[in-house]
Formats: structure tokens, C-alpha cells, sequence
């Protein structure tokens, strides 16, 4: 496991392979399901500066291949966070990164302000992209709105900097540019598709986010037109579901991945990516660092 | 770790739509009556979330209706197949004293987690009285009950077996002859709420197990919510049990 | 089968399902495959102005619940089109739509031009959205490009003019809207999501466009979307493969359904698909028009 | 309409790995050497196709080799379950003249079509000659040709059975005892590849059968393609049978 430790911008990583923010709870949660050795890092779910009550019910839809989820980021505020949860997450001794999102900007600058000076943090993760909670544009999907919020986001604090970007672009590199100029330490591609499900029951059409494995081609496609056009690491994740494709994410340009989906599906995915990782690295005696982008090329 | 894989031990199947399944029991802890477990079926992308139906040191079984994809590729499971599971999951019906008149209330398939209700209520010898409804005689399981010392009192839709009522009518009628002072029930969601409406009236204490399409079975995704006076709780990691006040029923 | 006939603009169709360019070939190759009653119109993959050899193989790859291609619009050029294949076609007596793309506007612009008064050719269907022609941006990546290709496109022609919509962008709306204003008169929506497939045998990544059941929420969404803001006719398509999902299309505001991918793997399908509707309009005692959008609402 | 779901009739699995399957015969044309059918097997979501390994008026015979989730799925079909196939599609191999002297050439499953290659020349009293060669004893299945007055030269890789040389050997040492007129051959590309190359230098007309993933399998989708001196040529409806000349060997 050991060889597996990285890091990742000041970062420091138990392994490449993180939990995916809205899918891993407060953080603190799944200490009996899942072994925490084998991921990277602890990230919360996305918390808003304050306490939201999210969507109501129906939240999850089924498909084949994955799901959508409208949860409307349903949590508990970012007082009651730091209150409630982060003396226990401090405890854990492992890099911990708390997700930022919000309805406005002014919030989400708040949540930021109160968080930077607290002990125990060592990055912010803004979910610039979340589509659920406004109907119309995201953050994420216009360049000059990533690049004014990232930058008053630097203002404010010194802690490591994640942008998260959404997948509902004509263009991700314009966007990760942005976040890249502003200031952004490290780019986590991609949040989920926009998705719509009919329920025949309800008679009703439902939006959500969609995720799982059925969203693996684009992830790793835009993961990889990203790579080649910014300087800072990416995060990548979206319908990982294996060691072989959390591999090919890396590859693509990844320098760490994110598994939200298939990891809540099956908890010991994480301890089995990094088995093949770590198998990969011995098979082919090559250094974690040299294989991110191995199948790929900067451009620039 | 509440993730386990386990061996299907036995399995019967009943009226080709019901089946009662045993598995190795590897859990952690005594599992409780309303508890779950998360079971990756093979046949569907989500686990599917299934009561525990009753509990020995070897074996824990499972009672459930062949619906869907995920129910459906259970049911063709042969013994010795290892299953994933999580569990046991949620919370559970809440202790009581022996004194107490107690209800169970179960309609259709909600006779699972009543089995394993019973199950205890005659282990720690307390009394009690079932109520237990469902379409038609071929919709009932009551053969799997334990046996005991207990009021049961059968209904159907159609009349098939038992009195040609639903089981709240059955309900309503024995509430009126004598007011339990605690109830236990799951069911359809419809059952659930007239229950929980009429003992609210009636000011009778119910527990009722919800169901939810459920994502993670753990608490963290946040999907599985119902309206409450205390808010949105998940039906997982809050419920599946809880108190009929505190549900908003609509 | 007469109850599913009906006018989309100035189209008759027999049905209501239409395949999707790129997988009926020129259109008559599948008549001892496929029941012709049952397809609304004939449908030809894309044509360039001259004869193209289209990419290198391999060409397709696989997943659990779709595929991505990257054929590279290979097709005998508009003239040879015109020689060896119009002739069949108007003998099979269906609505004809001719797909037309290419690498550059005046090929474009040339091959309508040329189509244009030739006989039995009833709608031009602009593939503005191929993305495997260009790396870079396509024209239906961007709206001001739409406006302008549409505009020159209705100068040349006086055939119904159907403006086929590309998936990979922020705003789907703003791209329709334009081929709208520019004098389309019928959208038809969506082309393949841009994907990523590595190949483990020969080490390599390779670029093309998914499709199939994997796409139809987003394809779902984007139609839906789509619908509030246009008020020209729109075609759905995007992962359709059941009687069902082209109803939840047609509920989202499409007035017809186009099929791909699962026409090609299960050739009776469009056969079920009418049933479907059938059945649907039937028991519901309504009639076809009336479901269009019926679980949507115009915003405008 | 050469869309058919049709009964599997039966089937024999060998060494686990290799199946031969009888489904009904449903054409509406008469099969010819070469051709194949395109089967919606269930555990892969594009079809598989798999040649024609022989045909009566009865059922049609396929033999395949279990690689990944479509042929496993195949292989466990039982009988009397309905497959979806369509068929006869692709080209054949060319018909020959009496005199010709013909090698069929056959390295691993690319048996399949030379089975029905085979059956063909033996009911038309033609002559020939079959090189077959596998990896091991435990590949060859050479108990499926037919019965006849042909010559039979087998290898394998390891020297399990037969000769211990690749049939590409075998073939080398063949045409300098007695060169054929034409060479029927399929099995993996390198194999193909190095026949092609070998029949352009020795000037013999060999035709060999390609493989290539396949979506439509009808012509319509271009996408499995191959380069030939032609341009791209569609496997599934310019072949799956070309002439050696024809195809561009990378
Ligand atoms: C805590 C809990 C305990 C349960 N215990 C039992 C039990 O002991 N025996 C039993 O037969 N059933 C039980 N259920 C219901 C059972 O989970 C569903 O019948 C099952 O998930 C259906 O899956 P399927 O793939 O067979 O059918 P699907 O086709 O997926 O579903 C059939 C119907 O079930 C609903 N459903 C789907 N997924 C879920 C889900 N995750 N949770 C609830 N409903 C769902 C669907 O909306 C649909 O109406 C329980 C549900 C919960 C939440
Ligand atoms: C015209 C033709 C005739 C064939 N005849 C036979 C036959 O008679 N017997 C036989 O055993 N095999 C035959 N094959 C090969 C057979 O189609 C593949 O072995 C099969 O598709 C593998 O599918 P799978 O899901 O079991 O394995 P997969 O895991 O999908 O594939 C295993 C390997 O086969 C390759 N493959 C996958 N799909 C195809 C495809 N559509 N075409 C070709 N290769 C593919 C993959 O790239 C991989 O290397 C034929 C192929 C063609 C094109
Ligand atoms: C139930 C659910 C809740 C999510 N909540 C959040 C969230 O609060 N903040 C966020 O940035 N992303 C959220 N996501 C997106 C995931 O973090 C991830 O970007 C996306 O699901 C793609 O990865 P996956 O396919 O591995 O799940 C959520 C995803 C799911 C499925
Ligand atoms: C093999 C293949 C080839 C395609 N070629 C074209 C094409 O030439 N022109 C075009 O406009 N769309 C083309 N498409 C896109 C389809 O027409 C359709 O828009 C897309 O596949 C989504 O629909 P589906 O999921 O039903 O396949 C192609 C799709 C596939 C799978
Ligand atoms: S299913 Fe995830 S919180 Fe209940
Ligand atoms: S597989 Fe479609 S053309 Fe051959």
C-alpha cells in the first residue's frame, strides 16, 4: 500500500483512489463497511453555508447501468458541520476534503471564509457544477462565472483548492482554464450528466444527475481533452466501477479518481482498484506519476 | 464490517411467487426485528433492501415476493451461491414491556419483518395478537409464522381465507372490542397510512416499517427520505421503523 | 397502422419511428431485414459532397449498454448517390430524408444545391453535429454557426430542412433556437455523446460518438428541454429501445421518434414501437398529436 | 425476412470450451460455405456473429468457441429455447471446378466454416485436402468433420496431437510436394496474414475468411470494415470471404 501513497498538489494521499463528495455521507459513516486504508482521502458530501432540507422525494432512479439522483444537497450546513462532525473526522487521521456548494455565490464565499481557518481541513472542493439546485446555468457551465468565483475563492483561503466541474459543457477545457488561471490547485472531472426519468406510476417526468458506469466514455473522454490543455492535476471520476477503469481514468490524465457510484454499490471496490493498481505498477515496474496521462499527451 | 458475502443455505418457493430464503448468518451483531439487509442480486445496477425475516446463531432468513429483476434473480439463486450483503441495516421495533397489549399488524409481503417480531415476542413470552391480511389465499404465508400462543386473525380481499376484509377493517373492528396500547406493523404504503391515521385518532402508539427505493441502505446518499415533522429522514439509517406520528402521511 | 400516419411539417409519414442516419445504410439494404410499413420514412446515413473513405478501423467498441462508433461518415459522395441509389428509393414509395454533411460549409452548401431539385427527395437533414469529423468544435456547437449554416441551407432549398442537433453542449436550446430563427423546420435531437474507449489488446484510446440505451436520459432531458423553447417540430432520438422510452420521448415533446442503435441489434423493434403507441393512444382514447409534450409544457 | 427466432435443438460442449449447437432451420434461402449468422445472445448487447459450420433442410449447425459474455451465454442455452439470429448473411466462398486441387486450411475455431466447407465438397465429389491445426490435443475437434476420401494433415502448437508444427508450416511443406489450385482457409489474422502473404508469393488463389467485431452485420453501419486494395471493405457483406490479393495484410 505503501507505494500507492501520493500527492497529489500539497495533498497528501493514502492512495489515488477517493470517495466521490454526496456518496461517502459526512465522512465518517461507512467505518464499518468500508476499510479507510485504502482510500486517499475523506471528502464530505457537499455542504451549503446553511443547513438545506433538499428536494423532496422521489431522489433516486434506477437505470441499467447506473442512476440519477435529485437529492437537492440535503445537509446539515456548514456550522453544524464543523460543530458536529469534524472532531470526529480530525480523528480519523486522514486527509480530509470539504465539499462547498450552494445556491449563490455570497454562501458559498461564506462557507468558505468560516472553514479556512479550521484545523483538520486540507482542501476545498467547490461543486461549481451541481445541476440540481439551480434550473438554469451552473457556475460550471460558463468560464468567466468559474473564473470570478474560483478567484475570490483564493482570496479567502489558503487551504488546497478543488474545482469541480460539470460535464454539461460544450467545452470543459474553457472552463478548466478558468478555474486553472483563478487560482485552482487541483480540477475534479466530472460531476453528474443531466438526466430525465419518466415514472410510469407517477405519470410524471423526474430531473436528476445521472452517474454510474453508463457515464464512464464521456468522463474519460473529457477527463482526457482536459489533460491535455491544463497544467494542474485532475481528479477523475464518473462510472468508474473497476481497477481497469480507474486505471484507463489515470492514463487518460488522471492523477487520482474518484468513485462515487459503484463504491456506495460495492464497498470493497476501493481496496480492489488499488489491488490493480498496485499490480499494474509491479507489472510494468513503473512509478505511479509516470503512468497519469501514459495513453495521452499535453498539449500545450 | 457490516459487508459480508454469505452462502444461500436452503430456499423454498411458494405459489412461485413467494420465496423464504436462508443464508449463513456472518453478522456482527444480533440482528433486531425491523432491521435489513442490502443485497446485491446480480439482476438489477442497485442493491435491494429486504427485512430481515428471522434469526438463528447459523442462519438468517429472508421472506419476499418475486417482483422485479433484482427479487426475481434472488429467487433463482441454488444453495452454496455466495451473496453480497450489508446488513444488519436500520433501525428496529423499539423494546416493550411485558404488560403491554401489542398489536401486529402486517399486510402482504409486510408479513417479513413480522415474523421475526413474532419470533421474539414468543421467545421473551410476551402476548400478542396478529392481524394479517392479503389479496388472496395464495398470498399467504402464515404457515411461516411461529408457532405460539397468540391471536391470529386472517383476512383476504377476495375471501379466499380468512374474513373477506381488509386488514384494517379488521383492525378498526378489534380496536373497538380492545385498544392495544402498541402496534407493529408494515405493509403497503396505503395500509401504512390508514393504519397510522386511525391509531392517531385513536391515539394508539404504532410503529410501522416504510419502504423506499434505496440507493446506499447506509445513511449517506441521502435518497431514501420521507417527509416528517422532524424533516426529510432517511428510511435506512432513521427507519425503516418509525413511530406513525411522526410521519407525514399524504 | 393508419391511425400512426401522420404530417411532421410538411412530412407525411407513415409512422411516427424513423431510423437514425448512419444505421439504415442508403435506405433500401435492410428491406429483407426490417418491415418497411412500420417506419415512418427512409433515411439515409450522412452524404458528403464527394465520395469519403471515413476513418481507419477498428470503428465500433462495445459496452454494457450501448457502443461507440467512429465510421467517419465513409459513403459514396451526393453524385453517386443520386446515380446509383435515388431511383430505388423512390421506388420503395416512403417519405425520403436525405442526411448531408461534411468536413467543411461550401461541401455542405454544394450538396444541397445539387439535391435540391432532384425528385423523390422530400427532407434534407443537416448533420451539423458529427463529432467525428472535426476535433474541434462541430457547427452545432455553436449557435451563431447554426444560424448561419441554416440560413444559407433555406437560400439553397426549398425541401423541408431538418437541422440534426448535437448532445456535447451547455445549452441545447440556444443551438435549436437558432436553426429555428435561421428557417429549419424541424429539429431533430440528438446526435452520439462524445466518448473514450481504451483498448487493452492494443494499448491505444480511441475518440467516437455512443449511443444506444446508455444515452436516453440525457437524450430525455435534452429533448424536453428543447420543447419549451422551439416551436418548430422535433424528432427524438438518443437510446431508444422499447415501445415505452419512444412514448417518454414523445411525452417530452418530440413528435417523432428516431432509432439508431437498437433498430440495427433488434430489427423488429420499430414494429413493437408502433404497437406500443398504438396501444397507448387506444386505451387512453387519445390521438397522436395530443400526447406530443404532454407531460411537458411550452415556456414561451 | 432473414429475421428468425428459432429453437435450439441441441448441443455438446467440449473440453469446456468448445460447443457445437443445432438450432431449427428457418431460412429462407439455402446456406452456402462461408456465410454466418448474426445471434442476439443476451449477455453482450450487440449481437456475435458465428459462421455456418454446416446445414440440412433440418437445422443448422454452428460450432464455436466460448471467449467472452455472448458465447457463454450461448453456451448455456438449453434446448427448445428461442434464439434470435439473422441469416444467412455474408458472402461464401467461390465455387470451384471439378479438376482443381483445393487445400482447406484451418487454424483453430476457424474450423467452423470449413466444416461446412468440407461437407460440401465431399456431397459434390470434389477433392481435397484439409490442414488443421490447434494450440493442443484438447483444441482440435477434428471428430466433427466429416466422414469421406479426403487427406487430413493435423498439428498442433505443443505436439499434443499431430504433427508438432503451426498449419502454416504444414502448409509451407505442402505446396512444395504438390502446389493446389486454391486455398479455402480461416482461422486468427497473424495466421490468415501469413497464409496471404505466403499464396501472393507462391501465386495460388486462396480465399480466406475474416473476422472482425460486428454491429449490424448487414452493411449498413461500416464499421467492420477492412483495407483491401478496394478501399475499406465491409467484413459482414463484402465478405466475411475475400481473396487473398484483395486485403491490404498489416
Ligand atoms: C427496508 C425495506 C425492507 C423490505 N423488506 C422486504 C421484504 O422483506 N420482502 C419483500 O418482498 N420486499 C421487501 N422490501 C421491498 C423490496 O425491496 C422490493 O420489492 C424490491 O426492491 C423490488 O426489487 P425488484 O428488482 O424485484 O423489482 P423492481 O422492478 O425494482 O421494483 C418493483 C417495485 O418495487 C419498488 N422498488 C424498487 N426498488 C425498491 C427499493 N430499493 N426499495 C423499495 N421499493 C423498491 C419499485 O418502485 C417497484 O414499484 C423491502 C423494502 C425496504 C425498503
Ligand atoms: C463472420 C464471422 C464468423 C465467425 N465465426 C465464428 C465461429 O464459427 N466460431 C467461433 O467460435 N467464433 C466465430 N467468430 C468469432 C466470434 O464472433 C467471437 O468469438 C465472438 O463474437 C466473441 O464474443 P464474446 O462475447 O464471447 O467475447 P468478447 O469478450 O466479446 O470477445 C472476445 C474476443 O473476440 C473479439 N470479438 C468480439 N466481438 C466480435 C465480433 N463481433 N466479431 C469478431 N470478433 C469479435 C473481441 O475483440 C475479443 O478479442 C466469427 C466472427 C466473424 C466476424
Ligand atoms: C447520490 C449522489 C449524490 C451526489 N451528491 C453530490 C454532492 O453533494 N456534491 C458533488 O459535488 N457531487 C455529488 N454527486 C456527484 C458525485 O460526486 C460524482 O461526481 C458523480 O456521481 C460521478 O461519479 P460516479 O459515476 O462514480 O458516481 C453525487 C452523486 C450521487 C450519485
Ligand atoms: C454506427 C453509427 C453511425 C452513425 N452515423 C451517423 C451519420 O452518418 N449521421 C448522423 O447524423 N448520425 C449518425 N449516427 C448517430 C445516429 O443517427 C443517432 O443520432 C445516435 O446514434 C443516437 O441514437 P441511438 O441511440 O438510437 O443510436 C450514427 C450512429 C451510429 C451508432
Ligand atoms: S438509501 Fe442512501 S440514505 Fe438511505
Ligand atoms: S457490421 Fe455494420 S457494416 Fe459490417
Amino acid at each position: 500500500m505503501k507505494k500507492l501513497q501520493i500527492k497529489l498538489s500539497k495533498l497528501k494521499l493514502d492512495t489515488p483512489v477517493l470517495p466521490a463528495s454526496g456518496t461517502f455521507g459526512y465522512g465518517d459513516e461507512l467505518i464499518d463497511i468500508i476499510d479507510y486504508q485504502y482510500i486517499g482521502a475523506i471528502i464530505t458530501k457537499t455542504l451549503t453555508w446553511k443547513e438545506n432540507a433538499g428536494n423532496p422525494p422521489p431522489r433516486i432512479w434506477e437505470f441499467q447501468n447506473g442512476l440519477m439522483n435529485s437529492i437537492g444537497l440535503q445537509n446539515i450546513g456548514v456550522r453544524r458541520f464543523y460543530e458536529e462532525k469534524l472532531e470526529i473526522l480530525r480523528n480519523l487521521n486522514k486527509t480530509l476534503i470539504v465539499s462547498i456548494g450552494g445556491k449563490n455565490q455570497d454562501d458559498i464565499f461564506k462557507s468558505i471564509e468560516f472553514l479556512s481557518n479550521k484545523k483538520g481541513i486540507d482542501a476545498l472542493e467547490l461543486n461549481l457544477s451541481c445541476p440540481n439546485i439551480e434550473t438554469n446555468k451552473t457556475i460550471a457551465e460558463n468560464p468567466d462565472f468559474t473564473f470570478k468565483m474560483l478567484k475570490e475563492a483564493r482570496r479567502l483561503t489558503n487551504k488546497v483548492l478543488i474545482a469541480k466541474l460539470s460535464p454539461n459543457v460544450t467545452d470543459i477545457c474553457e472552463v478548466g482554464l478558468a478555474a486553472e488561471q483563478a487560482g485552482a490547485d487541483i480540477l475534479s472531472a466530472v460531476n453528474t450528466f443531466k438526466g430525465l426519468y419518466y415514472d410510469w406510476n407517477r405519470e410524471k417526468m423526474y430531473a436528476g444527475g445521472v452517474s454510474g458506469p453508463m457515464i464512464f466514455p464521456m468522463a474519460l473522454r473529457m477527463v482526457f481533452e482536459l489533460y491535455r490543455k491544463v497544467s494542474i492535476p485532475i481528479i477523475g471520476l464518473g462510472g468508474i466501477n473497476s481497477g481497469q477503469k480507474a486505471l484507463e481514468m489515470i492514463f487518460s490524465g488522471a492523477s487520482a479518481v474518484g468513485i462515487g457510484t459503484s463504491l456506495v454499490i460495492m464497498p470493497d471496490l476501493a481496496s480492489r482498484v488499488c489491488q490493480v493498481i498496485l499490480d499494474y505498477l509491479n507489472k510494468t515496474r513503473k512509478n505511479f506519476y509516470s503512468v497519469i496521462g501514459s495513453r495521452n499527451e499535453k498539449k500545450h | 464490517m457490516k459487508h459480508k458475502k454469505v452462502r444461500v443455505l436452503s430456499k423454498k418457493i411458494f405459489n412461485g411467487k413467494y420465496v423464504e430464503l436462508f443464508f449463513e448468518n456472518r453478522f456482527d451483531s444480533i440482528p433486531q426485528p425491523g432491521q435489513f439487509v442490502h443485497i446485491f442480486t446480480g439482476g438489477a445496477f442497485m442493491r435491494r433492501p429486504l427485512s430481515i425475516a428471522g434469526y438463528s446463531p447459523e442462519k438468517i432468513r429472508i421472506v419476499f415476493q418475486i417482483k422485479g429483476p433484482g427479487t426475481k434473480k434472488l429467487a433463482e439463486l441454488s444453495n452454496g451461491t455466495k451473496i453480497d450483503i450489508l446488513g444488519p441495516l436500520g433501525n428496529s421495533f423499539p423494546g416493550i414491556e411485558k404488560q403491554q397489549k401489542i398489536y401486529l399488524v402486517a399486510g402482504g409481503i409486510g408479513i417479513a419483518p413480522i415474523l421475526f417480531v413474532a419470533d421474539k415476542f414468543i421467545q421473551s413470552g410476551n402476548d400478542f395478537k396478529i392481524l394479517y391480511g392479503a389479496r388472496t389465499k395464495n398470498d399467504l404465508l402464515d404457515f411461516l409464522l411461529p408457532e405460539g400462543n397468540y391471536k391470529k386473525i386472517i383476512s383476504t380481499d377476495d375471501g379466499s381465507a380468512g374474513e373477506k376484509a381488509t386488514v384494517i377493517e379488521i383492525l378498526t373492528k378489534e380496536i373497538l372490542k380492545e385498544k392495544p396500547d402498541i402496534i407493529f406493523s408494515a405493509g403497503p404504503f396505503a395500509m401504512l397510512k390508514s393504519l397510522g391515521l386511525l391509531c392517531a385518532k385513536e391515539n394508539i402508539d404504532a410503529y410501522v416499517s416504510l419502504e423506499n427505493v434505496m440507493f446506499c441502505g447506509l445513511g449517506v446518499c441521502q435518497g431514501c427520505v420521507v417527509e416528517t415533522t422532524l424533516g426529510y429522514q432517511r428510511v435506512c439509517k432513521d427507519g425503516p421503523v418509525f413511530h406513525n406520528r411522526l410521519i407525514k402521511w399524504k
